[in-house]
């Protein structure tokens, strides 16, 4: 599955997007995955009231299934307009 | 209906103009435009817009056809840009016609509600000591709370 | 701040255009037009507009500068037509500019309300069968109620 | 005092505006005038809560004082926009 990372989330990983191969069954199962990888990762998602999450490209939330998704993103909150 | 997401500079007064020619039957038209603001006392040089290319224009174009049928519209337009801009730049234009007036409004401001906290950009400040993003702010999310159900 | 009242079209591009180029530390520009509904089903052939030339000029700035004031707005532009109009046809419109949209949006409703109850226009329905002079609206008149004291 | 119609105030009396000499104190008690003239008037004003009247320009209502005014108005409830 790919994972994206937007803004400020993109600047603490590093990287704007990966491949991670995850047997998460839920957006939460993969956040606790990737806090465990390095700290980079723990200080990118250490608050989770201040990300938003898309799945497949849809506004979702960190209880969503995973199952058959090819692209999740990370994001802190949107400010359009 | 008509949804652009493009880093160039879009021309107000020729997309106001040809927006409403193509809508003769009806009485309203609303436009909404912003700008980056040119302030003399703030250090800012530009504002840069991330986005996220794929979901954004789906996200709006489902705003913009939400917004045509929750409020009977004729046309929709809507156009955001990203990237780097100077002050004083436009960085985005709603554009709502209706038979009258009211809905031409509503619309147009569910639409800036909806553009400002679900659409998938992010504003970040540039001024000579770096860099900021800018934070969301809670009244823009209260701001929704009006359109729901 | 600008007040026109005048029998000939206006270029709406040309104004929206020319009216945010003058506001560059402003955020927020919201333009309204109303235009004169071209339906098919209507034997309207034409909209013909009296007004009271003195006053009308005097109470369209009234209403400007009390929008203006009220919501802190950096520029008020306010055209209106007199005389005939075919369907089709542009009629009025009023531009805002503000730091944020709530103010720009709020303002350009409040003239909206104000133009269609407390300024000295009338409106005649132009057909066939001869002329109709257009009702006002208790609805316009309700709509007023908000913006009071 | 000049007195101006407007709308089917103005159809109905048949003029757009007039000099009147009168010595009413009110609005109303020139619109009672006028009444009392002709046919024509007294359909024009037959229903007052139709009608609205500026004074000098400005919105007025029936009972404001009349002296000093050099121009009165009447017509129907606007519909501009």
């Amino acid at each position: 599955m790919d994972v994206l990372y937007f803004a400020w989330v993109r600047e603490r990983i590093g990287l704007p997007r990966e491949r991670i191969d995850s047997d998460a069954a839920t957006v939460g199962e993969l956040v606790a995955e990737l806090r465990k990888r390095e700290a980079r990762y723990a200080a990118a998602f250490a608050d989770l009231s201040a990300l938003r999450v898309a799945v497949d490209q849809e506004l979702s939330d960190f209880d969503a299934p995973l199952q058959g998704v090819r692209e999740v993103a990370f994001f802190p909150p949107m400010t359009g307009g | 209906m008509r949804v652009v997401v493009q880093q160039e500079p879009f021309d107000l007064g020729a997309e106001a103009a040809a927006f409403a020619a193509g809508h003769r039957d009806m009485g309203a038209i609303v436009t909404f435009t912003g700008v980056v603001r040119d302030l003399p006392e703030t250090p800012i040089t530009a504002m840069e817009i991330e986005h996220y290319p794929g979901m954004t224009e789906a996200a709006l174009t489902a705003m913009a056809q939400d917004a045509g049928s929750r409020f009977g519209l004729g046309d929709v337009l809507v156009i955001h840009r990203f990237g780097r801009m100077a002050p004083g730049e436009m960085i985005m234009m709603v554009a709502t016609a209706a038979p009258h007036r009211k809905d031409a409004f509503d619309a147009a401001q569910f639409l800036m509600d909806y553009l400002k906290s679900r659409a998938p950009f992010w504003k970040r400040e540039i001024s000579a000591d770096g860099s900021v993003w800018v934070a969301s702010k809670d009244e823009d999310e209260a701001a929704l709370s009006r359109w729901k159900g």
